[in-house]
């Protein structure tokens, strides 16, 4: 059996939930797959179309954004910002031909170190099996040109 | 829990005539064989298997059975007994 | 402090963090894999990349290899990003010059394989290298510390801080939601270990807050809105109506005894329901304010309007009585805020099987607190409901605690309490003790000691569980008491013991309305639901937020002497703000860069903080930097690439995705 | 989909727990509740299969929840508490560990089918104000204390709370049965121990019977065939070991609820009741005057 596709994934952490859970991950010694590189911004609300786009051009086989839960945003609502354009990115990622799993948004507090794990596990094997990015070269090409 | 009763069974890490693992045994065999369990005959088998003076012990309740019409001498069974057999073994913890 | 001319020379330091990193990250592979990126000049690895000689390394090298930009590969940005960027600053080099990339917290502890741990690192290094090629030299900005001080909770932990920073001469806002202050604490009677009378060491402090010239203190007020940001917190008190007018009043009480109600009919809630009180009441007799309150629940002239209302006649020409008193708002502006807001116990009704609310002999420990308090209901008689002296009584430990179907945590204070109420308990009544333990835990000054004393004062101690506690009797000598049932684990077999009243140590969690006091204050909740200090050893009073500190329980179960110390840290956190007259601010603001404005609005409405805004003159955006957060929402939604962010650059972000890929 | 709540008797409602089948039939009856009867049921292999082949045990009550499932029937309704938790156990361990259901492909069985009690289908489907409007019959009997069991409440706790459950008394004193607080209602009745090791089973019972007794119950309702027998076949022997003179009627809660709301005396199976029949024949006699409520 050939050696099993490790996904590439750009984590976007909030600076004030999720970037804190990932630390409390580290600090409670939580082990999870090491697919995600974390990019810290100060707010998901600072998460830029074009970075996830330029993510996925540059070889991303999938992107996470992690933010506030509802209500508890730093920012106030910098969150529900970036749940907009999620959805909006959704549907042009779509029209790309990049299935919905590939980018992922969620609600992660500081105190969920655990959650960190669940979410990246999860979403690193639900990428194993969805296999590299890259196969569809038309996408990619496409990409390029978009970020 | 389970999982000791079982190796106590398997091993036979109990008490001489302790009817418990031969009701146990009787019970599995019957379900497995014929999809369902017959109180009177299970209770029967396992008293002669395990000490047969407990039917003496039984007289009394089995005759109040008897009298309210709660003993059933039929000797259950499913159609489809082909569907019992577990499905192949998979590597299981 | 200039910017430094020629080519970005950029140096790298990965941090062995002890074994912390070098233990799963190979440092040396790192170390020289960095050497070979482009623009880094040089790359080391150190024992202790925090430490002075760590620190010294970074200045050198800055000095003697002309570094321009500075990588350093260690812990979280959360815990070491100021100290490097101080150092490069001391090393003559603009503090933002200086990149962090975190491979403790998110690569050597939370990955096993050496391998792939050390792949990851290698990534985000290169990212950083990537990044902070495109860094520009920043300043930060000054804010003015307002120094008045907001403090949410006038318990004891409340009460320490605020005279603290009163003594210090700084103005403090004392908000307490109950008609006194005091907390908890002033329901005891006396305290572990010393057993000296929680009142003799706590009402003089409550009036010395009352009659403090530094301190404004609001009971029956909750704080309803809080803006700004460190330095300057606007915040709204709501002071709810008490109907009695505090600068009026005298504290006679004369109201009270005037009132209709000749026989008190309502559950006194200070009293743990144990007593009754008429609507006109004080919580108790050393309540500070020495103030009465009109419960307009149920007091007739509210609910009728036919009450002869003696309370007033009684008052005569003071007039200090106002049954028509509204809520009145307050505005105030402070520059920190301290929380102490304390802790709620656990409800005993959600661990039915221990009999609370079904059995009346069943106690919580907070009720019996008051029945053996000399100023109780009973004025110190432990007697039972039914007027019996108990024979015998059992402490249930740990209910609510450690516990996997209700609270997971220990609550620190309950075993300890529990051996206080035991002595106190047999003192009082003479009878036969029983505590049911799971571990004893007496860490703390004279706790073990007075743990032995306990023991040889044969107060029985055992080991194990409560299964349940039950009226069901197996023979007589079980009839008519309640039997708990425990696997006694030192004896090995499960025991049935008959006593006559149980007392349930509850034990301490989070206030209900502890989320939406966290959202007001913008920080978070650990796991369990206590506030989140910004780390739990080098910051246990700070917040995420700055200008916000913690003290008492509102941060996790403590004693009182630990609260009383968190309570002064807290201040002395405040102080140190305060004194310093001002906060430096992350230099990460938004501006907008008017040649490319195209003069959509879109950005307008992306601000919380009403930081961008319109200049019609020019018919572009304009961010004011005072104003402006630093959360970046605008720049990603600026379809023209106009508005940028300090230290997140649009390219500076791009460089680091690249940067994690580019060995794609 | 059929609406029809899929219904495993289990091997104990067809003998000596008769009479629960046919006052549950009755009830559901008057409740207009349909039942279907699943073809071709199996023994749900109870704890003794469990203690020697847990793996085949799990594939017995998958095979029940497949027939519900191929019937269409999104609940599966089983009255015994130990056939209750033999599917609902085997439901949950299947779903953690799918590799046990590999094969037999009974997960999506598993996902689809509810496995419920009739005590929790009658208090949330049908409910206490429906209960109390449907009462046609004023109860004339004694005061009763309700007796869950362990396997019904314990370890899931959905039919009702696992450590404090209320719900039989709250239908029933719906029902205008008053009900004693009964501190025993979720110890164990011996199961099959009466039959093993017959002195141990039959000092629980004798504690169950004596602790209702003593909180003036004058009968025992039940959820489960074992429960009612080994609380109802011993009494004898326990008046004659012990000088305690119980003779308590062991009942169904279906038997009641049934009664009270207009059953036909003979649909209740009540001549099946051994201990405390003189009781059972005064509690149960149509009134001269019907007194509908």
């Amino acid at each position: 059996m050939p050696e099993e596709f490790e996904p590439r994934i750009v984590a976007f952490f909030c600076n004030w939930c999720t970037y804190l859970a990932a630390d409390l991950a580290g600090t409670s010694r939580i082990k999870y797959y090491p697919n995600a590189e974390v990019v810290r911004v100060m707010c998901s609300g600072r998460v830029d179309v074009q970075f996830v786009l330029k993510a996925f051009a540059k070889g991303a086989d999938g992107v996470l954004i992690g933010g506030c839960h509802p209500g508890d945003c730093h920012y106030q609502e910098g969150n529900y910002k970036a749940l907009r354009r999620y959805r909006l990115l959704r549907r042009l990622l779509r029209q790309m031909g990049i299935e919905d799993e590939r980018l992922r948004l969620e609600w992660i507090s500081a105190a969920e170190g655990d959650r960190v794990r669940a979410v990246i596990n999860e979403m690193v094997e639900t990428l194993r099996k969805l296999g590299p990015l890259v196969k569809s070269d038309a996408a990619r090409a496409h990409l390029l040109e978009v970020a | 829990m389970y999982s000791l009763k079982r190796e106590a069974v398997r091993t036979h890490l109990y008490p001489a005539r302790l009817p418990i693992p031969v009701l146990a045994e009787e019970f599995y065999k019957m379900v497995r064989q014929r999809g369902r369990s017959s109180e009177f005959w299970l209770v029967l088998r396992m008293a002669l298997r395990s000490n047969p003076l407990m039917l003496l012990g039984m007289i009394r309740t089995g005759w109040d059975l008897i009298r309210t019409r709660r003993l059933n001498l039929r000797r259950e069974r499913i159609r489809d007994t082909a569907s019992l057999l577990p499905p192949a073994p998979t590597e299981v913890a | 402090m200039s910017e430094p001319f020629g080519p970005v020379r950029i140096g790298v330091y990965i941090c062995h963090c002890g074994t912390n990193i070098a233990a799963t990250v190979d440092v040396k592979a790192l170390a020289e894999y960095a050497d070979l990126l482009p623009n880094v000049v040089l790359s080391r690895d150190y024992k202790y990349m925090c430490s002075d000689p760590g620190q010294d390394l970074i200045r050198q090298d800055i000095r003697d290899r002309q570094l321009n930009r500075v990588v350093v590969a260690s812990c979280s940005p959360h815990l070491h990003e100021h100290t490097f960027r101080t150092a490069l600053k001391v090393g003559g080099l603009n503090p933002f010059y200086f990149h962090m990339v975190n491979i403790r917290e998110q690569a050597s502890w939370v990955h096993e394989s050496r391998a792939q741990a050390t792949r990851k690192a290698k990534d985000l290094v290169r990212a950083a290298v990537q990044r902070v090629a495109f860094h520009q030299p920043l300043e930060r900005g000054r804010v003015a510390i307002q120094p008045d001080v907001l403090i949410v909770g006038g318990g004891i932990a409340g009460i320490h801080a605020a005279l603290t920073l009163a003594n210090a001469g700084k103005h403090v806002f004392l908000v307490e939601r109950e008609a006194t202050i005091g907390g908890h604490m002033a329901k005891f009677d006396k305290t572990f270990p010393t057993l000296d009378c929680a009142a003799c060491i706590l009402t003089p402090k409550m009036s010395a807050v009352r009659s403090h010239p530094n301190i404004t203190l609001w009971t029956y007020s909750e704080v309803t809105k809080v803006d700004g940001y460190v330095g300057n917190y606007k915040a709204t008190v709501l002071r709810h109506p008490r109907f009695i007018d505090e600068s009026l009043c005298s504290g006679c009480l004369e109201c009270i005894e005037a009132c209709v109600y000749k026989q008190a009919k309502v559950n006194d809630d200070f009293n743990m329901g144990l007593s009754k009180r008429r609507p006109i009441y004080i919580p108790f007799p050393q309540a500070v304010p020495q103030v009465p309150v009109v419960d307009p629940e149920t007091c007739i002239q509210f609910k009728s309007g036919k009450c002869k209302t003696t309370c007033i006649a009684a008052c005569g020409d003071r007039h200090a009585i106002n049954l028509h008193m509204e809520a009145k708002e307050e505005q105030i502006e402070v520059g920190t805020v301290i929380l102490a807001t304390g802790f709620q116990t656990f409800d005993a009704r959600r661990a039915p099987y221990y009999g609370y609310g079904k059995y009346p002999n069943v106690y919580t420990a907070l009720e019996v607190e008051r029945l053996v308090n000399a100023s109780g209901p009973t004025a110190g008689e432990v007697v039972l409901r039914d007027g019996r002296r108990p024979k015998a009584v059992g402490i249930v430990h740990c209910v609510g605690s450690r516990d996997e179907n209700t609270n997971r945590w220990c609550s620190r204070v309950c075993c300890m309490y529990s051996l206080k109420l035991a002595h106190l308990v047999k003192e009082h009544t003479g009878a036969e003790i029983f505590n049911f333990y799971i571990d004893m835990r007496t860490p703390g000054k004279g706790f073990e000691e007075f743990y032995q004393k306990l023991l040889s004062e044969r107060v029985h101690f055992i080991r194990g569980r409560v299964a349940e506690v039950t009226d069901w009797a197996l023979d007589s000598s079980e009839e008519g008491n309640l039997v708990i049932r425990v696997e006694d684990t030192l004896a090995g077999f499960v025991r049935r013991i008959p006593v006559d009243m149980v007392v349930l140590a509850t034990g301490l969690e989070p206030h209900a309305d502890a989320p939406e006091v966290r959202r007001l204050f913008n920080i978070s909740c650990a796991s369990e639901g206590f506030f989140l200090e910004r780390h739990p050893k080098l910051a246990p009073v700070n917040t995420f937020t700055d200008g916000i500190f913690l003290a008492g329980c509102c941060q996790g179960p403590k004693d009182i002497p630990d609260t009383v110390a968190q309570a002064g840290a807290a201040a002395a956190e405040a102080l140190a703000l305060i004194d310093a007259g001002y906060v430096e601010t992350e230099p990460n603001t938004a501006h907008v860069d008017e040649e490319r404005c195209c003069g959509c609005k879109t950005c307008i409405s992306m601000c919380p903080y009403h930081a961008v805004a319109f200049v019609d003159e020019i018919h572009k955006s304009r961010v004011n930097e005072v104003l402006c957060k630093g959360c970046g929402t605008c720049v990603a939604a600026c379809p023209s690439g106009a508005i940028r962010q300090n230290l997140f650059e649009d390219d500076q972000i791009f460089a680091e995705i690249e940067g994690v890929l580019s060995n794609a | 989909m059929s609406s029809a709540y899929g219904y495993f008797p289990g091997c104990s409602l067809k003998g000596t727990g008769i009479a629960y089948e046919e006052s549950l039939l009755a009830l559901f009856h008057l409740l207009d509740l349909p039942l279907a009867e699943l073809d071709d049921w199996n023994c749900c292999g109870a704890t003794s299969y469990m203690s020697i082949d847990e793996r085949s045990a799990f594939s017995l009550s998958a095979r029940n929840l497949t027939l519900a499932q191929k019937a269409g029937h999104r609940d599966l309704m089983a009255p015994c508490s130990a056939c209750y938790l033999a599917l609902r156990k085997t439901q949950d361990y299947l779903q953690r560990y799918p590799k046990l259901a590999a094969g037999n492909g009974a997960l999506a069985a598993i996902r689809a089918v509810r496995v419920r009690h009739p005590l929790e289908i009658i208090y949330s489907d049908v409910g206490l104000d429906r209960i109390r409007k449907k009462v046609a019959r004023q109860w004339h009997g004694g005061r009763v204390a309700c007796y869950y069991g362990c396997q019904m409440v314990r370890p899931y706790g959905e039919v009702d709370c696992d450590t404090d459950p209320t719900r039989m008394d709250e239908l029933l004193r719906a029902a205008g049965v008053s009900t004693v607080e009964y501190p025993l209602k979720t110890k164990c009745c011996g199961g099959s121990l009466t039959g093993t090791t017959h002195e141990v089973g039959v000092r629980l019972n004798y504690i169950l019977l004596k602790e209702a007794a003593r909180k003036g119950a004058e009968a025992i309702v039940t959820v489960c065939p074992l429960c009612q027998y080994n609380l109802d076949a011993y009494q004898a022997e326990i008046r004659r070991s012990s000088k305690d003179p119980v003779d308590l009627p062991i009942l169904y809660f279906t038997q009641i609820l049934a009664w009270v709301l207009g059953a036909e005396i003979e649909s209740l199976g009540l001549t099946r009741a051994i201990a405390g029949r003189k009781r059972i024949a005064q509690w149960f006699k149509p009134a001269e005057r019907e007194a509908y409520v």
